[in-house]
């Protein structure tokens, strides 16, 4: 990543779009297919601009037919070529996961490494605006816990221009899934500290490192996406009481960045992980196990979840608020913490 | 199959109530979203997927139903809820998302679901093709009485669910009807630009099933090809799969600036809109008296009113009722 | 469950045929579907006998459209039959997952409980016979991670029976997820612990109450279904070393019964976890976190897992031995912890 | 399109070749399974779908093809591998799961993988109709030569996937060939149990394109209808859709006793086997001599004894390997 500093910010769809553009402009082999991409510029904004650049044959809209262009983006991609696939929601992985997780992930090993599978599968997660149970979901979990593909979700506009031309160049499956309330999108109400300043020339960020976006000393707090930024405002407010607490913000889930974990909590002696799925059987048990069989002697005191219950996403505001993780939820963990 | 004066009259009113309704909607769901659009603010916040110019599909093929029959419908539900007769007021609080709705605020407007009328729907493209496949399967099972409907876009016949559904349903020759409501548009990808065929209901013979094209969004003769369909369902003859043309007078969901449509597209759809159309033919062959057309626009109005006013009322939900009815008890 | 002593020992297929068969009975709303489940009696058995006494109105096979028949399912579920439904293989989940894990197990909620889903959807998990990765995955964690369905996968035939019934007559979906080297098929080679004496009349397990299998002091093995055997044969081997290993059936893992793992961790102070899916994400962290965030003192050493690693499954029998669980694996577990 | 004598020598010897060679890992597959069969035992563990009776479908399609050509093939593949010209050596370590197989023994016989000729294949139903829609748009969109063909069973037409692949090819004009072998069964599950169609080949009208029917298992005719296809293909006219009448002499894998048969339906597939209908007619014809039948015989057997002898010498992967080759490395 440049080290000269931009004073351009950028909003994570536009990062996005200018990350895609600047690889289909070097390399013919990149296109972009899903619905809703070209003239409408992609529902939350991620491919605007691009059919005016590039022209219908290379933004392709899809019928609504997940399974046949998700597995056809699979197939390009062991033909040659370097698809820039979109799930519009997350949510829809259900109708096309076959094409997904037992296809485009399991190929190359299949191959044993004898086909290429560069395929960079965009999707959306994450709710707070009331889209209830069917387009709210995150499922960073159910991504993360199957072979084969990387995992990625960047918490502001830079990293998603990073992680996004890393992905494009990668030659695995890179799912990469970008939270709609950073997304930039007037519409949806948008974190202002997801929009950061941006390099204008291309770049990538690695994918499997995470980055520690406030240092501390008192305990951590592990998150991706939505959550980094809970974790940041909880860092505030534990702050004015004293306490120091350290933010890392994992940017991917596979690889997992064990050692930046382990590295801080080591350092802190407390564990808070945030994140926005359900919490049982994903994130945040994984980041809790990866610390404690590490050495279980480094945690002073029981870690904590701050996670989506175990149900359904509901519609109604007050619903829906008491479910999501936020700030104050994560300094009441703290303090459940003891000390 | 005609309808009678007071069939005809039924799908006017439920016509109207369904434009006038989701205009109050509309209304409402801007507050709080001016000047600028924030989809999660206001009394109604989330998407807002708005029925109305489909009317015609609803009505025509939901006069035809009771209550026993099961309809599935989509994201776009609100005309068909209205017709099939779910609570209005139940509806307009979970709309809301107040303790008083259908679910207690759970759902929101893509997910009204009533056990008393049989009536789901979804959020997912072709998600309900497979549950009124279910009912149908249950009913013939059970000997009881019971056709299933269920309704999709033109987008969702491009969805496997559709293709699989089919076929089993002419395989088990259940009683299910499939109504494509063809608005030319998903989001905003032209169904030329994803559909390989012209017409849809040319797809029946890859079931060997009776495929209906009805022209031109008109209440009457869907009516007349839904009757027959679901006649022929109730005597145990199969399926059939009905392709219903119809207007989307609405953006996608609201805030969808559909720069997408060709210049001049919408005035003409507005200039076609069935409701004024169904009430002047009425208004010409005698079937309504202008006293008639007041007297049902100050009904509807009420009834709007009264489910507008219970809606604001109703009380939201105690946050932490978020965690029940993941499950039912054991009992 | 009945107390008397019953000597006839069933496979966990014919255990599964029989719950059916005697709800089917007693309740005209029960019936069955899936691929291959009438004339063949399912592929691994679970069906057999069926439809000769029932016939083919009530044990449907089906074409291969999981979609539509996993949402008929549904459908029919909650117009008040109360159906048994395959997904032959777990693996195959990805062709017909939105009907599973976004309508089937969301519409009790989404209804606020005024439907009900009765729906018991069985299927197949597990490898260990070359079956190579499409057919060999548990994704015990998939459906687990996901709200609104209840998981259960039995260890013995005793289990498989009441635990049947109970989903049966539950009135949520239930997912049965019975493991292949288990089923008591000859062919598929068996594992003989699985079966086991069962009761002739009806009964049920209740879902969501783990069982101890061994009792112990010194380690806990945690484990579900095929995991359950290795645990018991790793606790024998510890056991000739003086080493007292307590072994931990979950048998449900929605709902979790978290208190039995606690209880038994804090009375053995060590925790193994084993489990045959993908290590990460998934079951073994769940059950990690959910004792260290009860309290992390309860450990005396780090917690180990025996899962699966994070690559696809490959056929070839070295190369899927080498990354299967196993007891010596469990024991090597044991050791690693230091003492 | 009729074949020349070079085509169909090619098509009887493959034909012969992928027969005899299923012949022989039917033997392997049963060593250390015997008395009592026990699927992860011996030298072959795991499920084997034979495709005996199906190599007609295999030949006079793939005839058609070169190695830049893509095939996705199914849980049956042995037939469609060895006439797309897979290495038979690495094909057949492969199945025995050895170091030298096509992925070191990862894949097995169901995951049979090779780039130097476009082929793959897969188990679960339908799921390589996706890839090749995605390989045919490569094809197109790199404006090089080449076309793909997706092979399914009879059963897997009822797959979502199968409705939204052909409609994305023919929308998108793509040079795509599905071809179903309808070998009348899909499991245990007959086509009239699991079909709402007679024919599938009519299953072309619900996507405009052409559809059609080859009866009798002959590869001569396959021939014919595929040649057509292909070319029609690689002009830029869109896909195809080919059903094939052919025979599944095996059961749906090694070690199914297959009594859900109808009494007799076997007899009358060996009656008519294509591989001595095909070498009798080529004989009467003077297309080959008693001679060439011989030397032919003898060419394949070498083949097979190499090949086994090749999988049979290599060693097993270390298996530590497996957890090699989940992704490949960033460069
Ligand atoms: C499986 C799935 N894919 C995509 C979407 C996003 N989506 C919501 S509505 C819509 C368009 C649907 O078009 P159509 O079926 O014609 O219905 P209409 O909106 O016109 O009523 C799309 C693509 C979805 N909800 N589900
Ligand atoms: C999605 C999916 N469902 C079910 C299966 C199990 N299965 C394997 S082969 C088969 C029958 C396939 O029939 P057909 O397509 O006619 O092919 P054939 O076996 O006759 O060659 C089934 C149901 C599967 N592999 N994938
Ligand atoms: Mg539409
Ligand atoms: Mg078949």
């Amino acid at each position: 990543m440049p080290e000269e500093a931009s004073t351009r910010k950028l909003t994570i769809a536009r990062a996005m779009a200018e990350a895609i553009a600047q690889e289909m402009r070097v390399d013919e082999r990149v296109f972009v297919m899903g619905e809703d991409i070209a003239a409408l510029g992609g529902v939350f904004g991620n491919t605007r601009g691009l059919l005016d650049e590039f022209g219908d044959k290379r933004i392709r809209d899809t019928p609504i037919s997940e399974t046949a262009f998700m597995g056809a983006a699979t197939g390009a991609a062991m033909d040659g070529m370097r698809p820039v696939v979109e799930l519009m929601f997350v949510d829809f992985m259900g109708v096309c996961f076959d094409a997904i997780y037992n296809c485009m992930a399991k190929n190359v090993y299949f191959s044993g490494g004898s086909f290429k599978v560069p395929v960079v599968l965009m999707t959306s997660t994450g709710g707070g605006y009331s889209d209830a149970g069917q387009h709210s979901q995150c499922l960073y979990g159910s991504f993360a816990h199957l072979p084969g593909m990387k995992v990625v979700s960047p918490s502001n506009a830079r990293d998603a221009k990073g992680l996004m031309t890393a992905a494009i160049r990668d030659d695995n499956p890179v799912v990469f899934m970008y939270h709609k309330g950073l997304q930039g999108m007037g519409w949806l109400g948008t974190e202002p500290a997801a929009i950061v300043p941006v390099p204008e020339e291309t770049f990538t960020t690695p994918i499997g490192k995470a980055a520690v976006v406030r240092e501390g000393s008192d305990v951590t707090i592990v998150g991706l996406a939505m959550g980094v930024h809970h974790g940041l405002r909880a860092a505030e407010q534990l702050a004015e009481r004293g306490v120091s607490a350290e933010v890392l913000d994992l940017r991917s889930l596979v690889p997992l960045d064990r050692e930046a974990i382990i590295a801080s909590v080591a350092k802190t002696g407390r564990l808070i992980v945030v994140d926005e799925d359900y919490q049982s059987y994903g994130v945040t048990g994984e980041i809790i196990a990866t610390v404690v069989e590490h050495d279980v002697r480094l945690l002073e005191s029981s870690p904590q979840r701050v996670a989506y219950p175990d149900v359904p996403i509901p519609f109604s505001r007050p619903l829906e608020q008491f479910c999501l993780p936020n700030a104050d939820k994560i300094v009441a963990a703290y303090d459940a913490m003891g000390h | 199959m005609q309808p009678g004066r007071a069939e005809k009259r039924w799908m006017y009113e439920t016509m109207l109530l369904s434009r006038r309704y989701e205009e109050a909607i509309e209304k409402i769901y801007l507050e709080g979203k001016q000047p600028r659009f924030d989809m999660a603010a206001g009394p109604i916040p989330g998407e807002m997927h708005l029925s109305n110019g489909q009317e015609p599909c609803a009505v025509g093929v939901i006069a035809h139903l009771e209550a026993h029959d099961t309809v599935t419908a989509t994201h776009r539900p609100h005309h068909q809820a209205i017709a099939k007769g779910v609570d209005l007021k139940e509806m307009t609080a979970e709309i809301f998302g107040k303790k008083a709705g259908l679910s207690g605020g759970r759902g929101g407007h893509m997910h009204l679901l009533d056990p008393r009328v049989n009536f789901v729907c979804s959020g997912i493209i072709a998600q309900g093709l497979g549950p009124a496949l279910g009912a149908a399967l249950s009913r013939t099972m059970q000997g009881k009485p019971g056709v299933a409907v269920a309704f999709i876009g033109e987008g969702a016949v491009n969805q496997g669910a559709f293709h699989e559904t089919m076929n089993l349903a002419a395989l088990w020759n259940l009683p299910l009807i499939v109504v494509v409501e063809d608005n030319a548009w998903g989001i905003s990808v032209s169904k030329k630009d994803s559909t390989a065929v012209e017409r849809n209901h040319v797809r029946a013979a890859a079931y060997g099933i009776p495929g209906h094209f009805v022209p031109d969004n008109d209440p009457i003769a869907i009516y007349d090809v839904a009757g027959e369909a679901i006649a022929r369902a109730r005597r145990g003859e199969g399926p059939t799969l009905i392709e219903i043309e119809t207007d989307r007078l609405a953006g996608h969901f609201m805030g969808d600036a559909e720069q997408y449509r060709p210049e001049g597209e919408k005035d003409a759809l507005f200039a076609r809109d069935p409701i004024p159309r169904l009430r002047d033919q009425m208004l010409a062959a005698g079937e309504l008296s202008a006293e008639d057309v007041a007297s049902i626009d100050a009904a509807v109005a009420r009834r709007i009113d009264e489910a507008v006013a219970f809606a604001r009322e109703s009380p939201y939900p105690e946050p932490s009722d978020a965690l029940e009815h993941a499950f039912h008890p054991v009992t």
